[in-house]
C-alpha cells in the first residue's frame, strides 16, 4: 500500500455539495432499525438487579428462589463472568462495572441479571433475587473525595505521577503534569492577575436511544451480537476477552444508533447478555431503561478547577496555570489529564503550567463525552480570560487574538503547531454582525474559545463495483451522524461518478477488517481516507481492465473523471471508457472490480472554533434564555456541509444544556435523584435559537482532501460563552456549571447585597 | 393475568390483537404488532419518541394502554407516507438534514404532522412550543424547525 | 391485574368498593402508567373512565362550567367559551407536560395525583373550583384544595371518583391567571407557582381575591391573607410589595432537586405580583 | 539522532527527564530504545503513547519516520467521544 495521504489542493466535484443521505428514507419512514428494533425467534427478556447503594460490600447473593420462577430461564451474577482480563487493569475495569464483583462502587451499578421469557417474568424475577449487603461510607462530590479524610474507595489505589510513591492509599489515582517555561517568572512579570475557583456539575451525553442488545450465543460457542455501538469492533474485542471467545466467532453487528456522542464507546450490558444467552441457551435481548441510562452508563466528570493568568497592560498573557480535579467515577481513568491538555491550548504562552488530577467517587464510570474534558477547562479559562481582558480595559475578543496560538506556536500539551485555525475563528468573530447587533436590557453577550485534537486511527474499507457501475461502499466506521452520505461524497469524488450511484453500508465484523471506533471526531477523517485509498486501489484495476480491453499498455491509460484515457497520439481514435463501460465488461476482463484499504488513518488535524452568544436573564428570577448563537469552526474541508452545520448546532445545543441546566444530582444518601428526562433537563425545543454557523476551511495538510475532524469542538466553548454573557449582562461572574436560577439567583442576591 | 382483546384500526388497517392489561401501547405496537417506527427513548412521557396519533390527538404511546385502543384510530409513522410518496415533512426533513441519528425522527415527523394539521402556518415560536415535547440530542433542532417551515409552505401550495 | 372499562359512575364506583387488591382509576393516564412503569404502583384492577357518559364532556350550565374527569387538557384549551371565562384555569392545564401529554392528561387526575408541583391546581383554588365526588354513599361536592391533603395523598374515600370539576360562571370584571417557574420553557415540573382570580367593582378597585401558590408546601396553599391585601387596591406598588412578601412568607417549601428553600420563597413572590397584574388586567382594571 | 520531549508524567518514569537525544528512524525503535533505558517505560507504551512530529499526532502508525530535524513530543494516547 503506497497511500499518499497528504492534502493534494484538488477541485470538487461532489466534495462540498449536499445530497440526501442514503439512509435518510429508512429514518423517516420508521424502517430504520436501532438497538432495541431487532429480535429473535425463540428470544429472552434481559433485566439486571442494581445496587441501591452508593458503596457497600456484596456479601451474598441468594438467586435461588428467582431461578424457580417459572419462565425464568438463566440468573446470573458476577461468577458467571470469571475474570479473564490477565492483569489487564483497564480490562477489569470494565468486567466489574459490568458485574459488581465484590463490592457495589455507585448507586445503579449492577449485581445480577436474569433471563426470562417476558419482561414481568424478568421484573418479578429480580425482586425474588436476595443480596445482603454491607453499607459502607460513601463520597460523590469530587473534591470531598479527593480530600485525605474521605471514605476510600479502592484501598489499593496509590496516587501514581508523585516523585515518591504515597504511603497511604487515595481517591485521586494519578497526578499529571504539562506545560513550559516557568510560571512563577511569568506572573511576576504580569501587571494585572485574575485568580479563581470553578465547578463544573457531572453531565450525561443523553442519547436518546438507551443502550440495547440482542445477544445469541450457539452450542458451538460461536455468536451474534446485534448492538447499538460507536465501535461494533471495539464491542466485539471487548466482548471476546471478557467471555473467553474467539473474536472471530463473535460477528457484531452495529445496529443505527441512537445517539452516542462518546457514551456507546464501551460495554455496559452486553457481556450480561451474552452471559445470559449462553447461560439459557437462548437468545437475550437487553434494553436499558432510561433510568439505567443515567445511572450505571457513563456520564462525564465533575470537576474542580483553580485558574489563575496573568497579563501585561499591553495585553500579553505572561504566565497561565491551572489546577484541575476530574472525577472518574470509582475506576482509573486520564480525564484530568485530558483537561490539562486542551485547558491552554488556544493560547501561544511562554509560561505554562497545568496539573491534573483523577479522583475516585462513588459514581458511575465516566465515559467520554464530546471532546471529553475539554468543555470543562475550557469553561474554566476561557471565564478567567474574560476576566482578565475586563481587568485590562482589552476588548475579549481582541485580547485572544493577541495571545492566539499560530503556526509555530508551542502548545501548552508540548508539541508545536502546524497550520491551526484559532486565529482565522476569531479575526470571522471579530467581524460577524452578531458581534455589532444591539442588545436590550438584561441581555448580555459572550464569546469563547474551544480546542479539540481529533483522532484517527485503524481504519478498513471495502470499494465493490458492479456489473452495471454502480458501487457499494463498506466501511467499519460507524455512522452516528450522517458520515455515510459524507463517505458516498468521497467514493463519487475519486472515482469521478455521481454520488447517486454509491451506496454505502456500515459492515458487521465478520466481513471487514478492524476498525477503531467513531470516536474523536474520526468517522468521515478516517474512513474519508480509507474510502480515498480504497478508490485508487479500484482505479487502478479499472484501468487494468481499460487496457485490456483496449489492447494498450496500462501505463498508457489515465482516469480522469470516472474514465479510462488513452494517453497520447497514437490512441486518437479511442473514446474514453467510463466506468460502467468497464464495469459492464468486468465478467471477461478479470472479474469483480473492487478496491480495499487497510490503513491507520493517523494525523488528524486539530480543530478550533470561537462561538458567540447572546442571552437574556431575569434578575428577579435567574431564569436565563439563550437569545442568539453563533459557532464559527475550522472544519479542515467540509465533506457535506449541511451535516458539518449539523455537528456544530447540535454541540453548541448539548454545551448550552450543559450550561445552564443539565446536571446529576446526589442526594445525602448517594443515590442518584433525577434519572429521568423530566428532571435531568436537557434542552428542548423551544430553548433555543436558531444557531448559526460559519465553516471556515482551513485544510489538514495530512488528508488527501484536508479534512479535519467536526463532531466534538462545538460543544468546548459554550459554558464559557454563556458564562461570559451572563456575566456581561448582569454582572455577576458565574463560577459554577450549570448555572441553574437558583445559583444565578443567590448571586445576583450576593451581589446586591454587596 | 387475564388478556385483554383489542380490536382497533392502526394505519386505516383493521387490527385485533390480545394484550396484558398494563401491557402500553408502545409495547403493543413494537412486540406484538412489529411497527418499531416509535421508539422507546424514557417510557414517561418525556420525550416523545414515541408519539402516535390516536383519534386526530397527539399522545405518547408509552402512556396509553394497549386495551385503551378498543375502537380507536391509530395512526404511526409507518402510515404517513402514501405508498412510495413521502409525505412533504418526510421529504423536507430529508432535504434539510433535519436528522442525524434519526431516533426521535418518528416522533417528530408525527408531532409536526399533528401541529400543522391544526395550524398550517406556525410561527418559528409556535413550532418550538408545538415540538417541546419531542426531544432531539443531535440536532439542536435548527434544521428541524426549518424542515417543519418549510414544509408547512409546500402543504399550504398544494 | 384486571382492566375494566365501566360504562356508568355507579359501575365504577361498584368496581372500585369492592376490589380487593390497590385499584387505580385510569383517565389520561400521564400518571399512573409512569408511576407503574417505574414500579411504584402495582395496581390489580385498573378502572378506565373514559366510556363513562358525560365524563369526556365540558358542559356550559346556569352555573358556570362542568368539566368532566376524562376531559384531556387539550379539549380545554380547544374550548372558547371556558377559555374566555377561566383562562388562567386554562392557561394553568395547557402548561402539564407537552403537547403529547395535552392530549391525555386531565385536571382531575392532576388535582387527585396530589403533587404539591400540580400546575392547574393552585389556578383552581383561586378559581374556586369544586370537585363532585362519586361513591359508594352518593355524590358530594367540595371545595377543590381538600382533596389533596399531602403529597401522593388524597381525603377521597375507597371507591370514591371526582367525577367532574365544576367553576362557576363568570361576573363582570372579572379575571384570573396562572405562572410558573421552570428552569426550561417546557417540559418541566413546577419549581414554584401562583394563581390569581380576582373580580372588580365598577371603579376598577378589586372587590374579591384569592391567591394560591404551587410547590410551596406540602399541598397546594391558599394564601387568605395574601386575597385580603389585594382587596379594595388597584394594584399600587405598595400593595404588590406586601402580596410578594406575604406569599414569600407563606411559602413552606423543601429544598430538592429542583430548587432551594431560599429560591422557591423568593420566586413565588416575584410570580404572585406578576400573575396578579396579569389577572388584574384581565379584568379590565388599568 | 532525534531530540525527543517526553510530557511531564513521562518523564517521571524516564529518570525524571524530559528530553532526550536518541538514535531512532521511526516511532517503534523509538519505543523500544526508550523501553531499553527506561523498562519502567513499557507500561506505558502498552497503554498507548502518541507521538507528535511537527505538531502532527500519530497514535499507532508506528513505521513513521522520523526526521532528523523535526520536533518530536510524546503525548498520551487519548479518548474522545
Amino acid at each position: 500500500m503506497n497511500f499518499d495521504p497528504r492534502f493534494s489542493g484538488r477541485q470538487f466535484a461532489s466534495v462540498g455539495t449536499r445530497p440526501i443521505r442514503p439512509d435518510g428514507v429508512d429514518k423517516v419512514t420508521g424502517r430504520a432499525r436501532y438497538g432495541a428494533d431487532f429480535n429473535m425467534a425463540g428470544q429472552l427478556v434481559g433485566r439486571v438487579l442494581r445496587s441501591p447503594h452508593a458503596h457497600a460490600v456484596i456479601k451474598k447473593i441468594d438467586t435461588s428462589k428467582a431461578e424457580k420462577l417459572a419462565g425464568v430461564k438463566a440468573v446470573i451474577t458476577a461468577k458467571d463472568l470469571p475474570d479473564l482480563t490477565d492483569g489487564d487493569a483497564a480490562m477489569y475495569d470494565i468486567l466489574d462495572n459490568c458485574m459488581a464483583r465484590k463490592k457495589a462502587l455507585y448507586d445503579g451499578h449492577a449485581v445480577a441479571a436474569v433471563a426470562a421469557i417476558d419482561a414481568r417474568i424478568a421484573r418479578q424475577a429480580l425482586k425474588l433475587i436476595e443480596v445482603e449487603y454491607e453499607v459502607l461510607p460513601h463520597v460523590t462530590d469530587v473534591d470531598e473525595a479527593a480530600h485525605h479524610h474521605a471514605p476510600l474507595i479502592n484501598d489499593q489505589v496509590f496516587t501514581e505521577g508523585l516523585e515518591e510513591k504515597p504511603a497511604k492509599p487515595s481517591n485521586v489515582t494519578k497526578r499529571t503534569q504539562f506545560g513550559h517555561g516557568d510560571v512563577h517568572a511569568g506572573f511576576a512579570k504580569a501587571d494585572f492577575i485574575v485568580e479563581r475557583s470553578y465547578k463544573t456539575e457531572q453531565t450525561h451525553q443523553g442519547y436518546i436511544e438507551p443502550h440495547a442488545c440482542v445477544a445469541s450465543v450457539n452450542p458451538d460457542g460461536t455468536a451474534d451480537l446485534w448492538v447499538c455501538t460507536q465501535g461494533h469492533f471495539v464491542y466485539r474485542q471487548h466482548c471476546a476477552q471478557l467471555l473467553g471467545m474467539e473474536a472471530s466467532k463473535l460477528r457484531v453487528t452495529s445496529s443505527e444508533i441512537g445517539g452516542g456522542f462518546g457514551g456507546k464507546t464501551h460495554v455496559w450490558a452486553e457481556p450480561v447478555a451474552l452471559a445470559l444467552s449462553r447461560k439459557a441457551g437462548r437468545p437475550v435481548k437487553l434494553v436499558m431503561t432510561r433510568d439505567e441510562v443515567f445511572r450505571a452508563s457513563g456520564p462525564t466528570s465533575a470537576t474542580s478547577i483553580d485558574v489563575k493568568i496573568g497579563a501585561r497592560k499591553d495585553g500579553t498573557i505572561t504566565a497561565a496555570e491551572a489546577t484541575l480535579r476530574y472525577s472518574c467515577g470509582p475506576y482509573a481513568g486520564s480525564w484530568a489529564e485530558i483537561g490539562a491538555m486542551t485547558a491552554f491550548a488556544c493560547y501561544k504562552l511562554e509560561n505554562v503550567k497545568t496539573v491534573g488530577y483523577e479522583v475516585l467517587v462513588n459514581r458511575p464510570k465516566t465515559a467520554a463525552y464530546r471532546a471529553p474534558s475539554a468543555p470543562m477547562a475550557a469553561f474554566a479559562v476561557e471565564s478567567a480570560v474574560d476576566e482578565l481582558a475586563h481587568e485590562l480595559g482589552m476588548d475579549a475578543v481582541d485580547f485572544r487574538i493577541k495571545n492566539a496560538a499560530q503556526e509555530g506556536t508551542r502548545a501548552s500539551y508540548g508539541p508545536v503547531y502546524g497550520p491551526i485555525g484559532i486565529g482565522p475563528t476569531l479575526e470571522a468573530v471579530k467581524h460577524h454582525p452578531h458581534m455589532k447587533a444591539p442588545l436590550k436590557a438584561n441581555q448580555g453577550r459572550g464569546m469563547a474559545c474551544g480546542f479539540w485534537f481529533n483522532f484517527g486511527g485503524q481504519t478498513c474499507t471495502d470499494l465493490n463495483i458492479g456489473m452495471d457501475g454502480s458501487v457499494s461502499l463498506a466501511v467499519g466506521t460507524v455512522d452516528v451522524g450522517g458520515s455515510r452520505a459524507s463517505l458516498s461524497l468521497v467514493a463519487a469524488e475519486e472515482l469521478g461518478i455521481d454520488y447517486s450511484h454509491v451506496k454505502a453500508i456500515v459492515a458487521d465484523t465478520s466481513s471487514l477488517g478492524y476498525n477503531d471506533m467513531t470516536d474523536g471526531s474520526r468517522g468521515t477523517f478516517s474512513s474519508s481516507m480509507a474510502t480515498i485509498s480504497a478508490a485508487r486501489n479500484a482505479i487502478k484495476i479499472l484501468r487494468e481492465r481499460a487496457a485490456q480491453m483496449w489492447d494498450i499498455p496500462v501505463e498508457d491509460v489515465t482516469w480522469e473523471k470516472g474514465h479510462a484515457v488513452a494517453k497520447g497520439e497514437k490512441y486518437g481514435n479511442l473514446s474514453p471508457l467510463s466506468l460502467k463501460d468497464i464495469a459492464a465488461k468486468s465478467g471477461t476482463t478479470g472479474g469483480p472490480i473492487a478496491g480495499h484499504s487497510e490503513l491507520v488513518a493517523d494525523g488528524a488535524g486539530v480543530s478550533f472554533a470561537t462561538h458567540i452568544c447572546d442571552v437574556e436573564v431575569d434578575p428577579e428570577t435567574g431564569s436565563t434564555r439563550v437569545i442568539r448563537y453563533t459557532v464559527v469552526q475550522d472544519a479542515g474541508k467540509a465533506v457535506h456541509p449541511t451535516y458539518v452545520e449539523g455537528q456544530y448546532q447540535g454541540g453548541a445545543a448539548q454545551g448550552i444544556g450543559w450550561a445552564l441546566n443539565e446536571e446529576y444530582i446526589y442526594g445525602k444518601d448517594g443515590r442518584l435523584q433525577n434519572a429521568g428526562f423530566l428532571d435531568y433537563r436537557i434542552p428542548v425545543c423551544s430553548d433555543l435559537p436558531m444557531i448559526d454557523t460559519q465553516i471556515l476551511e482551513i485544510p489538514n495538510p495530512n488528508h488527501p482532501y484536508g479534512v479535519r475532524g467536526v463532531g466534538e469542538t462545538s460543544i468546548v466553548p459554550p459554558l464559557a460563552a454563556i458564562a461570559n454573557a451572563v456575566s456581561n449582562a448582569v454582572g455577576v461572574r458565574m463560577t459554577h456549571i450549570p448555572m441553574s436560577p437558583p445559583r444565578i439567583l443567590a448571586a445576583l442576591d450576593a451581589e446586591r447585597e454587596g | 393475568m387475564a388478556g385483554v382483546a383489542v380490536s382497533t384500526t392502526i394505519n386505516g388497517d383493521a387490527v385485533e390483537y390480545l394484550c396484558q392489561p398494563d401491557e402500553t401501547l408502545l409495547e403493543v405496537l413494537r412486540d406484538r404488532l412489529g411497527l418499531t417506527g416509535a421508539k422507546e427513548g424514557c417510557g414517561t412521557g418525556d420525550c416523545g419518541a414515541c408519539s402516535v396519533i390516536v383519534d386526530g390527538r397527539l399522545v405518547c404511546s408509552c402512556l396509553v394502554l394497549g386495551a385503551e385502543a378498543e375502537g380507536r384510530k391509530v395512526e404511526t409513522i409507518e402510515g404517513m407516507a402514501h405508498g412510495d410518496q413521502l409525505h412533504p415533512l418526510q421529504q423536507k426533513f430529508l432535504e434539510h438534514a433535519a436528522l442525524q441519528c434519526g431516533i426521535c425522527t418518528p416522533g417528530f415527523l408525527i408531532a409536526a404532522k399533528d401541529l400543522l394539521a391544526k395550524n398550517p402556518s406556525p410561527t418559528e415560536e409556535e413550532i418550538r412550543f408545538g415540538l417541546a415535547g419531542n426531544l432531539c440530542r443531535c440536532t439542536g433542532y435548527d434544521k428541524i424547525v426549518r424542515a417543519v417551515q418549510d414544509a408547512a409552505n409546500v402543504m399550504k401550495g398544494a | 391485574m384486571r382492566y375494566i372499562r365501566p360504562l356508568s359512575i355507579e359501575d365504577a364506583v361498584g368496581e372500585l368498593a369492592k376490589a380487593v387488591g390497590p385499584a387505580a382509576i385510569l383517565a389520561g393516564g400521564s400518571d399512573l402508567l409512569v408511576r407503574m412503569k417505574g414500579g411504584f404502583v402495582e395496581p390489580e384492577l385498573i378502572v378506565d373512565i373514559k366510556r363513562i357518559g358525560g365524563l369526556s364532556d365540558v358542559t356550559e350550565t346556569a352555573e358556570g362550567f362542568r368539566i368532566g374527569a376524562a376531559v384531556p387538557c387539550a379539549v380545554l384549551g380547544e374550548n372558547k367559551a371556558l377559555r374566555k371565562a377561566w383562562p388562567g384555569v386554562v392557561e394553568a392545564a395547557n402548561l402539564i407536560g407537552s403537547k403529547q401529554v395535552q392530549g391525555r392528561c386531565t385536571i382531575t387526575g392532576n388535582l387527585c395525583n396530589a403533587s404539591p408541583a400540580a400546575d392547574s391546581v393552585p389556578a383552581l383554588v383561586a378559581a374556586g373550583a369544586k370537585a363532585v365526588v362519586a361513591g359508594p354513599s352518593g355524590k358530594r361536592t367540595i371545595a377543590v384544595e381538600t382533596v389533596p391533603t399531602g403529597p401522593g395523598r388524597t381525603s377521597l374515600a375507597k371507591g370514591e371518583i371526582v367525577e367532574a370539576i365544576l367553576l362557576d360562571k363568570r361576573p363582570e370584571h372579572a379575571g384570573d391567571a396562572y405562572l410558573r417557574f421552570i428552569p426550561r420553557t417546557e417540559m418541566d415540573i413546577a419549581v414554584v407557582s401562583a394563581g390569581v382570580n380576582l373580580t372588580l367593582d365598577d371603579k376598577g378597585a378589586i372587590k374579591t381575591a384569592r391567591v394560591a401558590l404551587g410547590a410551596a408546601a406540602p399541598t397546594v396553599l391558599l394564601v387568605e391573607e395574601a386575597g385580603q391585601v389585594l382587596v379594595g387596591s388597584k394594584l399600587d406598588e405598595a400593595t404588590m410589595e406586601r402580596l410578594a412578601k406575604i406569599c414569600s412568607g407563606a411559602c413552606r417549601p423543601i429544598d430538592d432537586k429542583r430548587g432551594t428553600i431560599e429560591f422557591r420563597r423568593k420566586v413565588a413572590g416575584v410570580l404572585a405580583r406578576r400573575v396578579a397584574a396579569i389577572a388584574y388586567k384581565r379584568a379590565g382594571g388599568k | 539522532m532525534v531530540e525527543v520531549t517526553l510530557w511531564g508524567s513521562l518523564s517521571a518514569v524516564a529518570g525524571g527527564k524530559a528530553r532526550h537525544d536518541i538514535e531512532a528512524k521511526d516511532i517503534r525503535e523509538l519505543f523500544r530504545k526508550l523501553a531499553e533505558q527506561y523498562p519502567g517505560i513499557e507500561p506505558w507504551i502498552d497503554r498507548g503513547i502518541a507521538v507528535a512530529i511537527d505538531g502532527t499526532i500519530y497514535r499507532d502508525t508506528w513505521s513513521k519516520e522520523l526526521p532528523k530535524d523535526a520536533e518530536i513530543f510524546l503525548l498520551p494516547r487519548l479518548a474522545g467521544g
